[in-house]
């Protein structure tokens, strides 16, 4: 995805642009606009060459806080008209933000399609597991039994996870980082972005209105050594702070074992990011909290040739090998006649 | 109409030889038996002779339904003249039946002493049962008035075919080219044309060529020696434009003309769709000529190839859709979105019959109200409407034309009639098409996104332009500046503003055309496909004295600025529509006029005999 | 209008009292100040005391700006009076602007000899320049014109809860009470709703309860005793209808008015949606009442939702939806569904500024188009319209009656004013509702799937019924039998069926009322949310003399039978709509009356005064 | 699903309409229609008490063959469309026809929701790899590079696997059969029907005339023993016919052996329909011809309660602890107030 045609690096604050901020003081998503902003300026892109598209909610708001071209879509619809932008022009920088609602719920559809054609943009899902924007109903995210104003006795909805969806939908990069953890935020965004092909990052977001909390356990300082597992490639898989722990492998179940005594790393799991079969990233997509660490980093990174790379080889090589397309010559295709 | 007989020596017996001004012949028979094959070969061979040609396919519903039944017949009706055609025709002078379902279905259309060529070994009992016959029409006595030929087709074909080494299946599926030959036969025309398709098409399949060729002209000679045929007919070529032609349906023609549009501005085209009957031709067509620069996206609905449409406009590309009524209702909410941004874009919607998934293979005309109407809040769009299957080219340029110059989505209404329906189409000089240009601004110190010029056109400022970096989207903007405004005052500016450019393209629209006088009794009004049945109606009316003229819009919103006062001289507006009478509503709305409404809602184009008889049934049938 | 003036004791000082007919107070700060908060609790106290009342919330399209922006600024307006109020008011009597942001945005709706009241803590070098100010406007003179009593509501407030032990950020949530301690002093409202409201409220949290009740109280007391306020206001009670009352917002009525229609006929109610702004409020209150069986579907989106609905009416459920115009246009496609297969539902629209996105928070009524075309194909269907917030209870009875009677899909458009203002809703007695009832036809001989009754619905036959097994769907169906069918003479016919079937509703609705007397020179004929402004402004211009009338259509297709008729009696018809004439092109269309279009497309309703205005541009100001 | 209210036993011929069947001759359909209808039949269900829902497609006029209620609904929508019958009248058995342009193009969405909710429907997918009744453009599940009229240069659209989508959404029933093969159909069917909750099936389905001999590898005799590997419960993953194979797990990867000599058969994976986690169903999911031999049969097979039965319960609660929900006490809820 990055390009490096800027011919003087900007800097972060170089890719804001004149608009007030209007998301609810304390919003996660401050913190992943200024992360994005900073990886634009290490990329050392181009704020021309830079589009981002988004559909509707609090997140979706993104696109007007960014010095770069910007599509405020519709609902759900971001992906699509993204695929619109990058065929019509590849050269350009595309990056999606969206919702766990605009992605997942009225956006599902194209949420899948995009990733399974590998179009070579980065998707960025600020999950906060509920509406924001529509002051608060549960959304495809939010937890079994959350209660919400659309749901006074609790939802009866079994939450979507979307590296799993993602997966399931033959995506090449999967990453999962939170809002808070800066550095890991900006280091998973700079991945994506050099990713070629698309590059979905779930960013665990909170909504410190409707939604306060959902990933404290994640965040808070006590937690979140034994909650979150930290992904490092060809490395085992290991969490907990002081008392080592890891992912060990026990026939297709993930179980959880201290190191120490028999235990060593050589028995855990080790990650690979690059494994041409997605199984090993599903399996990391469902180990959830509270029964797992919720691993955090990039799942999967492969390579295959992009959907708008493909198109346009096939349009290169029809214009190869028919130099003289003229309207003249498409006209008189097909059975001609001539009346004098 | 006769227009002359002589007699002539047709083997070793005479025939008489009846010139006609112009003919229809439909063949029909199970969708297996290649109706549209040898329809088409007839539509060419007349065509390349110098007829003008009019046709229309009439599939069924289903992919294949049983061979032998109701649901699996297809057609093809061509009409072809030494006169300006103006539709495929209403009742049919020969008709070509392979099987009973095929007879059922058809033989109400066929003319009361037309010619009846039915292919009598496929009356068997099995094939009668499945058409609902209880007795063998051919044996009750119920064709007899028709000039009825029985040909045992199926054996005749078999026996032509039988040193082809071909195995039955195969030898089965020529006989469409035994009728076509027997049909040549009757016309007079000469074989040269198919066989060089045959040729051509069956080239790395010797034996197939061969059983076909064999079979055609075992069908030409049957017709040359049996003593059944007595009459054969002759059908002059017309007088035509001198030119190169080239037959297209309105899909090829809607196609081409994208192309030919984005070309001509030297920009690529975009045409992002999802399948649905009959617009997916357009898609067919256009996913071939990638050497064109064009990017044809397939899409997983048509929620998302409409979006990406708007993706791709906003991107700078010539960007279009390609849909039909259901899929246009899904497209709704994203057109609105391109309303908004005032991007250019073209929208084609096919109709067909509905409500809802209604009859997918049949044609309508009752998106006119979905198109004008069919979105959330006040979005104004640009209609457009072709008239004929060749009009479809120029109207995908004028379509262009008005989005890039307004910035604005313009929606193109064709339908399924026009879509399938092919005509003769006069290849156009390439300096002779409208000059079409896009421009982008460059960065300056006073770029903004809704800054209008004269036409009220905002920029297209496109991605990848230093500099001029912008956010668009759904929600209101602010005036000039662009950006997010909630501002009461602002919104209703604006709210007018797009209305008020969208009524101002009609600055650049040629006014309506009246045909006949312009003055009189009745005008028909009318628009899109039924363009040919409401103009030969209204000839043949004229020609009996009748003070009818006739008007047709190709454009609907707006439309031509003296529409008003064309209606104004008048004393009736007749308004024949494919539908329940949608544009009489937009036209008594505007313009105050007690116009009458012609509605007919079969899936079904007019005739040319039911306006002529609404116009007497208005008139009376006396001229002035 | 004042009605009397006496002087009385307040505290150690005498007070001016002047009596109003009726007044206008809205209340504005930041969206966390608690503005909605305090004008509710005014609207319950006027509400009690037996004034009528009339609300209008007007909410920041962001969730939650930065404190102190002006697009943070949350306001809520409501008027109460001895007489029948018929809308919020045009221009406020008293302003309470809690911060310098509220200010700037609602000043110039405030009466030029208004009161305005505010927080003068508030006005700060930040928060001033927050709002844009250059200047403090306080100081500046600006302000002159109206009563201004600046208050150090932090301040006060502050001291007020001091002894609470709550943190300073609690404490600060309290300040709306203050103010509206003030007010309610100003009009001599008795505080007792309130605090027993508090106490309810905050049974648990006896600290913020207390901190609650000491400064409403010190708010109160603030006006009493100091010299700043030398004029206190009343407003008696108004002749209000005998019975139980309850404010109600139009979402509340109408989610309401579903489930009372579904328990009338003894059914279940299904309502299957996607939340949207400003609709989501009547799925919150639906999901509360799981106990009268309403089973609330949050779908994926608006295509499931429609797709649901039309799935629960096929297995027997009272089904509806709702939403708003972005997600009406993605339901199109569904409900074309809904009408070939012709099954009962209702489809809520509460109508926002568009197009596309647009004016997400604010009102408009420009759907009708929509509502009425926006399907492919001739889809004709029932569409209603509320004309208060309380009527929304009456329209979705009305709707079911009708979608069940008649065995359609029904559209009923709401709109963001009725949905989120409120007003006193007089409890009705259950036996006084209409009987609905809901049959289904049990196995027997000649079962027909769309075989017609006298209104031409077909029968709701419903799966689990045992030898009434049947297939629907989208496809045109065969007449009484219901096959999928392509015959074209049965395709115009069941077109024809449905669009009559749809009129024949006409003959189950009562007729078009004129408010005023029923011929003369004016008629103002409206639909939908603006009753009240119409109703209130032709009041206004009758009391002056002139010959004006109005009526409002509750039903927009069909129409009441006796439209045309009405018309017909008046020399001018105006048609004030919250669009650009979308009503008014039906009705042009319909009866080729030269109406006039009066229209206001700024997110808001029309005030009561600009429609008096136009009244008199058009009449003159003389009475005849 | 399956409810034994039928009083007399019905024969498979008595849940045929009498519509003529309208599917090209040769059509795969047909061999699905006829097992569909044997298994109503063995399940002693009603007819009255049984829905078919379709959207449309070729397979999607499935509905009209039924002498059950049936609903041929709209493009991509009969999840949606049977989520509404089911939450109206639990008691009923609900059927989804869908195709694969039906259910994971344009229904894509609905199918992942319909899914994720659990919801106690059976779903059953004739995958053609192909726009039938659209007259042949590729659909999502078309291999990659396939020539088709919308794809004259070949298709740059990568597919989805319905089964790897479905199990990324949270099924807990995924199984798959092929038109041919009618006695692991019926079977298939009859275990999907017997399912409490979402069954989703993928039935392999021969088109005759737009993609005919998709599916050779499967059903040719020479072939199929060595392309497909049908699946049972807790016995190891073999295949091959004469030459016995099987299947063994290498860290996350699937391999294939020869079985004999060093490799037995507990050398294999096991299958298990019943894991908690879908990871084993993934992975096997996963193995796609040429690579692998297809697995047929049960992928998974887990109980969770359903989404109407729990959004019933609510209700169901709500009315006990309320028995009176009269209008009087809806009407009069709220603050109230008396004029006199
Ligand atoms: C067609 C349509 N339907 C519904 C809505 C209302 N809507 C706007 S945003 C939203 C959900 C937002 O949730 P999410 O995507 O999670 O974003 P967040 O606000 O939480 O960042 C909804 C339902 C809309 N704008 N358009
Ligand atoms: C809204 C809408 N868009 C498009 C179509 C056209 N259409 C009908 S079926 C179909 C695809 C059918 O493919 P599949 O689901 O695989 O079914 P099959 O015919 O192969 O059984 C399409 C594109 C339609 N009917 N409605
Ligand atoms: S509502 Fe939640 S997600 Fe939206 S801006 Fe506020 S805190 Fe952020
Ligand atoms: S087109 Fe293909 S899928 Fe459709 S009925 Fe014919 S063979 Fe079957
Ligand atoms: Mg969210
Ligand atoms: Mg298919």
């Amino acid at each position: 995805m990055c390009a490096d045609t800027a011919t003087v690096q900007l800097k972060a604050k170089d890719f804001g642009s004149d608009q007030d901020v209007r998301w609810c003081p304390g919003c996660g998503d401050y913190a992943i606009l200024s992360q994005v902003k900073k990886v634009l300026s290490t990329l050392g892109v181009s704020r021309e060459n830079t589009v981002f598209v988004s559909g509707i909610g609090c997140s979706s708001r993104f696109p007007y806080y960014m010095n770069t071209y910007g599509f405020h879509s519709i609902h759900g619809r971001a992906p699509a008209v993204a695929t619109g932008v990058k065929v019509a022009n590849p050269e350009l920088d595309v990056w999606v933000v969206t919702g766990d609602g605009d992605a997942l719920s009225i956006g599902g559809n194209h949420f899948l399609h995009a990733i399974r054609r590998n179009l070579n943009i980065n998707i960025l899902l600020f999950n906060n597991r509920i509406y924001g924007l529509t002051k608060g109903q549960y959304s495809p995210t939010s937890p079994f039994g959350k209660r919400t104003k659309s749901s006074p006795f609790g939802s009866v909805d079994y939450p979507l996870y979307p590296l799993s969806v993602a997966i399931g939908a033959e995506a090449t990069f999967v990453a999962r980082t939170i809002d808070v953890n800066v550095k890991h935020l900006a280091y998973v965004l700079e991945r994506a972005a050099r990713h070629k092909g698309i590059s979905f990052v779930e960013i665990y977001q909170n909504c410190n209105i409707f939604n306060d909390g959902s990933f404290l356990y994640a965040t808070g300082k006590d937690t979140k050594n034994d909650t979150t597992l930290y992904l490092e490639d060809n490395k085992p898989l290991v969490f907990g702070g002081d008392t080592k722990k890891g992912i060990r492998l026990n026939g297709m179940n993930p179980e959880i074992v201290e190191l120490g005594g028999d235990v060593t790393e050589d028995d855990l799991l080790f990650h690979d990011e690059k494994l041409a079969e997605p199984s090993l990233a599903y399996l990391l997509s469902r180990m959830h909290h509270p029964e797992f660490p919720e691993p955090m980093g990039v799942f999967r990174c492969v390579e295959r040739p992009t959907y708008e790379g493909m198109l346009v080889q096939q349009i290169d090589d029809a214009k190869k090998s028919d130099a003289d397309a003229s309207l003249e010559r498409l006209f008189n295709g097909g059975d001609t006649w001539d009346v004098k | 109409m006769v227009v002359s007989t002589q007699t002539k020596n047709a083997g070793q017996r005479q025939v008489k030889v009846v010139g006609l001004e112009s003919t229809i012949v439909r063949f029909c028979g199970d969708s297996g038996d290649g109706m549209q094959l040898a329809g088409t070969q007839l539509t060419n061979t007349s065509a390349i002779f110098g007829n003008d040609v009019s046709t229309l396919p009439d599939f069924p519903s289903e992919i294949r339904a049983p061979v032998g039944t109701l649901a699996g017949v297809s057609g093809f009706q061509l009409a072809f003249g030494s006169k300006k055609l103006r539709t495929p025709g209403d009742q049919v002078d020969v008709l070509v039946a392979m099987n009973p379902a095929a007879l059922k279905t058809n033989i109400e259309d066929l003319n009361a002493d037309g010619t009846l060529i039915v292919n009598e070994d496929a009356f068997t009992g099995g094939n009668l049962a499945k058409a609902g016959y209880e007795n063998n029409p051919l044996e009750t006595g119920e064709l007899d008035k028709y000039h009825v030929f029985r040909i045992p087709i199926d054996k005749l074909n078999t026996e032509a075919c039988k040193d082809s080494g071909l195995t039955g299946r195969t030898v089965g599926r020529c006989k469409n080219f035994f009728a076509l030959g027997v049909v040549y036969w009757l016309y007079g025309r000469p074989m040269e044309p198919t066989l060089d398709w045959i040729s051509a098409k069956f080239g790395t399949k010797p034996a197939v060529a061969e059983a076909n060729t064999k079979t055609l002209k075992a069908g030409y000679y049957y017709g040359e020696t049996t003593e059944i045929f007595t009459v054969q007919y002759t059908v002059a070529p017309a007088k035509i434009e001198a030119g190169r032609y080239r037959k297209l349906t309105g899909n090829e023609a809607m196609a081409l003309g994208l192309i030919a549009a984005a070309k001509l501005a030297n920009k690529s085209l975009f045409y992002g769709t999802y399948p649905i009957t009959p617009a997916s031709d357009i898609l067919h067509e256009l996913a071939r000529h990638k050497n064109y620069d064009v990017r044809t996206f397939q899409a997983e609905d048509e929620i998302a190839a409409m979006a990406s449409v708007v993706g791709a406009a906003f991107a700078g590309a010539f960007a279009a859709t390609g849909t039909s009524g259901p899929g246009l209702a899904l497209k709704s909410e994203a057109i609105g979105l391109g309303i908004m941004t005032e991007l250019p874009m073209v929208i084609i919607n096919v109709q067909r019959g509905g409500p809802s998934t209604g009859l997918p293979t049949k044609t309508e005309q009752a998106d006119l109200g979905q198109a004008i109407w069919g979105r959330n809040g006040e979005a104004p769009m640009c209609v457009l409407a072709p008239q004929s299957p060749g009009d479809c080219f120029d109207i995908a340029i004028e379509a262009f034309r008005i989005a890039v110059d307004y910035m604005t989505p313009v929606m193109v209404l064709s339908d399924g009639y026009l879509a399938n329906g092919a005509e003769p189409w006069k290849i156009p000089d390439v300096s002779s098409l409208p000059k079409l240009t896009a421009t982008h601004p460059q960065a300056g110190n006073d770029f903004h996104p809704y800054q209008r010029d004269a036409k009220l056109a905002r920029p297209w400022a496109i991605p990848g332009t230093t500099g001029l970096q912008h956010r668009i989207g759904g929600l209101e903007k602010s005036d000039i500046i662009g950006d997010v405004c909630y501002d009461p005052k602002n919104h209703e500016h604006m709210i007018r503003t797009r209305r008020e450019k969208i009524d101002k393209i009609a600055e650049s629209i040629p006014p309506l055309e009246v045909f006949g006088e312009t003055t009189g009794e009745l005008l028909l009004l009318g628009w899109g496909g039924t363009y040919g049945a409401i103009t030969a109606a209204v000839e043949n009316a004229q020609a009996k004295g009748l003070s009818v003229s006739s008007a047709h819009l190709r454009h609907l919103d707006p439309m031509p600025k003296n529409t008003g006062e064309v209606l104004s001289r008048f004393k009736k507006v007749l308004i024949p529509e494919l539908n329940m009478g949608q544009l009489l509503m937009l036209i008594r709305a505007h313009f105050l006029v007690d116009a009458i409404g012609f509605n007919k809602i079969q899936g079904k184009p007019f005739m040319i005999c039911e306006i002529e008889n609404k116009i007497e049934e208005i008139l009376g049938n006396k001229p002035r």
